[in-house]
């Protein structure tokens, strides 16, 4: 009998990591073919991104810092395409900048295309690069690029080019979304979509324009903090973050014309059954420990 | 070639490469060590590559021959700005550090970059912590006897905003609570401060007790993208890779 | 009614952007702290030894590389993923250099993973110092620093890759880790090595403290080169980081308990001015119409000291710069901040 | 001198500049980089004792721009095309207008230096190749990918140069052989291997959990049960079952609104602002995060702000042994 105890006990300490493993994959992977709606609370700070995109001004453009690239897709990916999705319905034209990867620009333009095909497929307007929107491009330091960006936006941006509607490379300046732009302050808001530290860079150097950010779960905590002191506007978090702007929009556009929900209702579920899997781990853990320390125990007496 | 094979060849690879390297999670093998070894390579190309294309170029390169503008562009004709050459000297002293004899040339382009980074880190101090600072002040004392704040439905705005404007019993814990949070995990970090006093022992003790509950929160929040990178992962394989790609999203 | 604004007492129009309103206090405050730092780091050097406490993980360095020795397998470390050289990477590498000099003496193989170039020419240099300087310049392998990728995964890979076929003993995360930490603590624990780590990342530091023997928390990591060399210099500068933490603490605990007396306490005091933008405005009361408004914290001295809000439309008429460029470029006076 | 002669606002022609393409703009180059050559030479020939004063000079001039923008009076409202009231304000004028040229010294300087870093690749591997020690055939792997990436990656740059095909090659349609073949090695290969790696992580925290959060220590404990509490309002679901079991414990119930919109308990609980919204997950988590985890995040953030500023301090003014000459 207590031998049985012991080896339950032990094996719930010690179970092969392989083990832990597969299972992990299982749960990660099969879900996925069985998407099921769930119910959802918005948390305050996605609400305040929400509230943000849907109530800025029209006819003011949104500068959008897009410092993602596919390695966090899953998170980034659906809260970049929530705030485009939104931004379009709204006719709210942006210019989209990065200082993170090289790679951001064409991730961000690639997206995009996604979105405007399934706008025509909805027999709405796509948005046309130079009129509607704009891709200012890569900046290779981002201390500096946000220094001048609050400094003077037209010199941060003047020797930046993107085709116009014709094709032909013209200063980004020049285009219809930025003409009216003297200053930083001139954007409705600087909403950053960030994977990586440009969050503090851009805290700290940007001052002078609305800031709101759509970060990664793991950037959340240290990114709250600025929530909290009211140095963000907004702000997004993870895959919960995404979701939520996902159900807000849904109860916003509740029309079939539109597509409101993607990655955050594609992952969502599944992401409920991971971490039971790590919460039952857990107490597995834990239950193994105590049935061992209890037979000490016996034994001791 | 056919772009929809190209497209199935790619994902393919992608595959491939994602359990190539997650096989070492059963533990090192080959299979691992080559897909290792082929991931050093082609992010040290690639170094190469974006070094020149997307820094060096435009940062440097442009700026010391100027440009011409382009047909249909409003943008004048840049002059080139020679002094930006002097950078280059500079660079090469770095690869001094293996010469036996002048190697502590090596230390001017360090010393460079490490003075610029100091500098900065004096400009951005303020901005970054003071309103950090700002946002930590707050009330300790109520502003009415009433313990909790009440539940505002019903009431005429003007009411409620009244009844909003409150400092309750039970805001003015929480924020000593913040406080004590706050000031005993600084605390902690006191270094030269001899924690002669049973109080300030006691302080620093409870500042990291304070502190491994913030950390509990983090890896709270933080699993939750982890998972879903590893989900994501798992659609691009299952889904959109084996369902969508080979079985054509039969 | 709490005017602390410096603009009228110097010219109306020349104040330095930074310094109108409240900004002067941010400067002085940072320059304050700079002070308490070179100030301390004289006093040291006057010989005045001043007190560290003990820093646990710290201890552990020799055992850790003792250990190495024992088992005939090498020590790896890397400075943190940091983008270029700086504070973090050289203080890591001052940790290093500490930690390979004991290996050195035991003649222990080293293995020291650079994340980009530049850090990688910084610990080049100072490792080789460290051989030098125990008169074992000759047996400096260079191919113990080495550059592995600049590439965050790529670097993962390959130090985990390294940690796995070197079977390391003993290992030493210091300095700027993001979301990697955990693959290198959690590959390094399944081949149990010691592991001491830290990371300047508040987020990261729960996973290392989940996998590895000994975590610097937070600042432990500065105190580090302090504790370990007991240079003057660098105690000095710890006890004047001390000061400036102090004198936040005070800022906000006098900051909090001078704010509640003027918000109440017990009852609300109102206030019917309110500074907006660095001018002062009659307040809305609750009902929106102008009126007395309760006291908030917004509205005390030390919360305004601490964030500026200059007022925005100010216009300084300037004579018109003859050979001013072209209007197109007019606007980039600074050429594009890439 | 005037650091805004480093800008490129269109300036006339002046000392520091010469027209694109120009003999004269070539011939400064060339000048400039030979001059840059001698000083190293200088550099070289100087005394032992002129090296610490060398570097601690650079260190401190490079220092001092970003200290001085920071404390010397920024011009209010600076307008383009203008010129400074007085001496004061030039001085402001040109440290605003050098800002963005300084900022890219640091990147420009430190990809200089990525040669030394491929250096030490192709040493570590040249070697164990054409040694054919062990794992040789692995090293060959990497050299041949350094090669591919080198020679697709450039070779597209190239393709792309000219800004009538850059424009065209925005559509993948209009792609060459050589810009799949990028996009291939790229996205198809590096790309995915970054998002594997990623990955990998949730295997790792998961092992590292069920290893580490055992409650055997007090500390132990407190860190477990936060870190559940803030997974569990992660899950919508028990989020939303939770909140309608308190809301139903305070008395409220699933009603139709006025205007006929449904309200769920949960809603209506928040809707009144009640007593009972405190104990919904969120709002616990919320009061968690923003009550202890955002102080402690901050009393660690302090404490690192304040190390790294006094740590900047001590090697912008050569104070530490290892940024300056002596070791």
């Amino acid at each position: 009998m207590a031998k049985v105890e012991r080896s339950l006990g032990e094996k719930l300490q010690s179970l092969p990591k392989p083990v832990l493993y597969t299972i992990l994959i299982l749960v990660t992977s099969i879900p996925q073919f069985f998407p099921v709606p769930l119910p959802n609370k918005e948390s305050k700070s996605s609400e305040d991104v929400f509230n943000l995109l849907t109530t800025i001004p029209e006819d003011q453009p949104v500068l959008i810092g897009s410092d993602w690239t596919n390695s966090t897709r899953g998170e980034s990916g659906g809260l970049f395409k929530s705030m485009i999705r939104i931004l379009m319905r709204r006719n709210i034209k942006f210019a989209i900048y990065t200082t993170a990867d090289p790679q951001a620009p064409q991730v961000a333009k690639d997206v995009i295309r996604l979105l405007n095909e399934e706008r025509k497929a909805n027999n709405q307007k796509p948005y046309e690069v130079w009129t509607d929107w704009v891709s200012v491009g890569y900046f290779a330091n981002p201390e500096g690029t946000a220094n001048s960006i609050n400094n003077n936006v037209r010199a941060a941006f003047a020797d930046k080019k993107s085709p116009d509607a014709a094709g032909a490379m013209k200063p980004v300046m020049d285009s219809p979304v930025l003409a009216n732009v003297k200053q930083v302050s001139d954007f409705s808001a600087l909403v950053l979509v960030t994977a990586s530290n440009t969050s503090n860079v851009t805290i700290e150097r940007v001052t002078k324009t609305k800031l709101a950010m759509m970060v990664t779960g793991v950037m959340g905590p240290e990114t709250q903090v600025y929530y909290e002191s009211g140095q963000l506007k907004g702000l997004a978090i993870g895959l919960k973050g995404c979701y939520d702007l996902e159900t807000m929009m849904a109860k916003k556009w509740p029309g079939k014309e539109y597509v409101n929900m993607d990655n955050g209702a594609k992952y969502y579920p599944t992401l409920h059954l991971a971490l039971l899997l790590l919460i039952l781990a857990v107490v597995a853990g834990n239950v193994g420990m105590f049935m061992t320390r209890k037979r000490t125990v016996q034994r001791g007496s | 070639m056919d772009p929809e094979l190209l497209l199935k060849i790619k994902m393919g690879v992608g595959v491939l490469a994602t359990v190539g390297l997650y096989s070492v999670l059963y533990r090192e093998n080959k299979f691992y060590r080559f897909w290792e070894h082929m991931f050093l390579g082609l992010a040290a190309g690639w170094a190469i590559v974006a070094l020149w294309t997307e820094s060096l170029h435009d940062d440097w390169y442009v700026k010391i021959v100027g440009n011409a503008p382009e047909a249909g562009s409003t943008a004048p004709t840049t002059p080139g700005y020679w002094a930006y050459v002097l950078l280059l000297p500079i660079g090469i002293m770095g690869y001094f550090v293996f010469s036996r004899k002048h190697n502590w040339l090596s230390r001017i382009p360090i010393g460079i970059i490490l003075g610029l980074w100091s500098g900065q880190q004096v400009q951005v101090w303020f901005n970054r912590y003071g309103p950090q600072m700002a946002d930590s002040i707050k009330p300790i004392l109520p502003t009415t006897s009433s313990f909790f704040r009440p539940g505002t439905v019903g009431m005429s705005p003007t009411d409620a905003a009244a009844a909003n404007s409150q400092v309750y019993v039970s805001d003015a814990i929480t924020n000593i609570i913040f406080l004590i949070t706050l000031l005993s995990a600084v605390s902690y970090f006191l270094f030269s401060v001899e924690m002669k006093n049973k109080f300030l022992k006691n302080m620093t003790v409870l500042g990291r007790m304070l502190l491994m509950v913030g950390f509990g929160a983090i890896f709270g929040s933080t699993v939750m993208m982890r998972f879903t990178l590893l989900i994501d992962r798992m659609y691009f394989i299952f889904i959109e890779f084996l369902k969508n790609g080979l079985f054509g999203g039969t | 009614m709490f005017d602390i604004n410096l603009a009228p007492m110097l010219a109306q129009y020349y104040v330095g952007d930074q310094y109108r309103d409240t900004g002067w206090f941010g400067v002085l405050f940072t320059l304050m702290i700079a002070l308490f730092v070179l100030f301390n780091i004289a006093r040291a050097g006057k010989g005045k030894d001043l007190y560290i406490r003990r820093i646990p993980g710290l201890n552990a360095i020799d055992e850790a590389v003792g250990r190495a020795t024992e088992m005939g397998r090498p020590v790896l470390m890397v400075p943190g993923l940091s983008d270029s050289v700086n504070a973090i990477v050289v203080q890591a590498l001052n940790i290093f250099s500490y930690v390979s000099r004991i290996a050195a003496r035991f003649s222990n193989p080293i293995l020291l993973c650079c994340y980009n170039a530049a850090i990688y020419t910084v610990a080049q240099e100072m490792i080789r110092d460290v051989y030098q300087q125990e008169g074992l310049g000759d047996r400096f392998d260079p191919d113990s620093v080495r550059f592995i990728s600049d590439r965050q995964f790529a670097f993962a890979a390959g130090v985990s890759g390294l940690i796995l076929r070197e079977q390391t003993a003993a290992t030493f995360f210091l300095g700027d880790f993001y979301a990697e930490s955990l693959i290198f603590a959690e590959t390094a624990n399944s081949i149990g090595a010691i592991q001491v780590a830290s990371s300047t990342q508040p987020t990261q530091t729960p996973f290392f403290i989940a996998a590895c023997d000994y975590v610097l928390i937070g600042d432990e990591f500065y105190a580090a080169s302090a504790y370990l060399t007991r240079a003057p210099v660098l105690v000095g500068s710890l006890v004047g980081q001390d000061w400036a933490k102090l004198l936040m603490m005070s800022t906000i605990a006098v900051g909090s308990i001078l704010g509640s007396f003027l918000m109440g306490p017990f009852s609300q005091k109102m206030i019917s001015e309110e500074k907006v933008a660095g001018e002062y405005k009659p307040t809305k009361g609750f009902d929106e119409q102008p009126g007395p408004r309760p006291v908030k914290m917004e509205d005390t001295i030390i919360h305004q000291l601490l964030t500026p809000a200059p007022k925005g439309d100010v216009k300084v008429k300037r004579e018109p710069d003859p050979d001013a460029p072209a209007p197109t470029d007019a606007a980039a006076p600074a050429g594009g901040g890439e | 001198m005037n650091l805004d002669l480093l800008a490129q606002a269109a300036t006339p022609p002046s000392f520091w500049n010469a027209p694109h393409g120009s003999t004269e703009l070539w011939t400064k180059i060339i000048i400039a980089f030979v001059v840059g050559i001698a000083f190293i030479f200088a550099l070289m020939a100087a005394p032992h004792k002129m090296r610490r004063p060398v570097v601690a000079f650079f260190t401190f001039i490079s220092g001092l721009y970003y200290v001085l923008y920071y404390v010397w009076p920024v011009p209010v409202a600076k307008e383009p095309g203008t010129l400074p009231l007085n001496a004061a304000e030039n001085v402001g004028f040109w440290l605003t207008d050098a800002l963005p040229v300084v900022a890219k010294f640091s990147n420009v300087l430190s990809g200089f230096l990525l040669g030394l870093g491929i250096f030490s690749l192709l040493r570590v591997h040249g070697r164990r190749l054409f040694k054919m020690q062990k794992d040789w055939f692995f090293s060959l792997v990497l050299i041949l990918s350094i090669l591919l990436m080198v020679v697709v990656g450039y070779w597209d740059w190239y393709t792309r140069l000219d800004p009538k095909t850059s424009s065209k090659l925005q559509d993948p349609a209009n792609w060459t052989s050589i810009n799949v073949a990028r996009d291939f090695v790229f996205d198809g290969m590096l790309q995915q291997m970054d998002a594997a790696m990623f990955s990998l992580i949730a295997f790792y925290i998961l092992s590292a959990a069920y290893r580490a959060f055992r409650v055997r220590s007090i500390e132990a404990t407190i860190l477990l049960a936060t870190a559940l509490i803030v997974i569990l309002s992660l899950m919508g679901a028990v989020e939303y079952l939770w909140g309608s079991g308190v809301a139903s414990m305070f008395g409220f119930h699933d009603t139709v609104l006025a205007d006929g919109t449904k309200q769920t308990a949960a809603e209506a609980m928040t809707a009144a602002n009640s007593f009972g919204g405190n104990f919904t997950l969120t709002s616990i988590r919320g009061w968690i995060q923003s009550t202890v985890q955002t102080p402690s995040i901050r009393a660690i953030d302090w404490g690192i702000g304040i190390g790294a500023l006094a740590m900047g301090l001590r090697l912008w003014l050569s104070l530490e042994r290892t940024s300056g000459g002596n070791s």
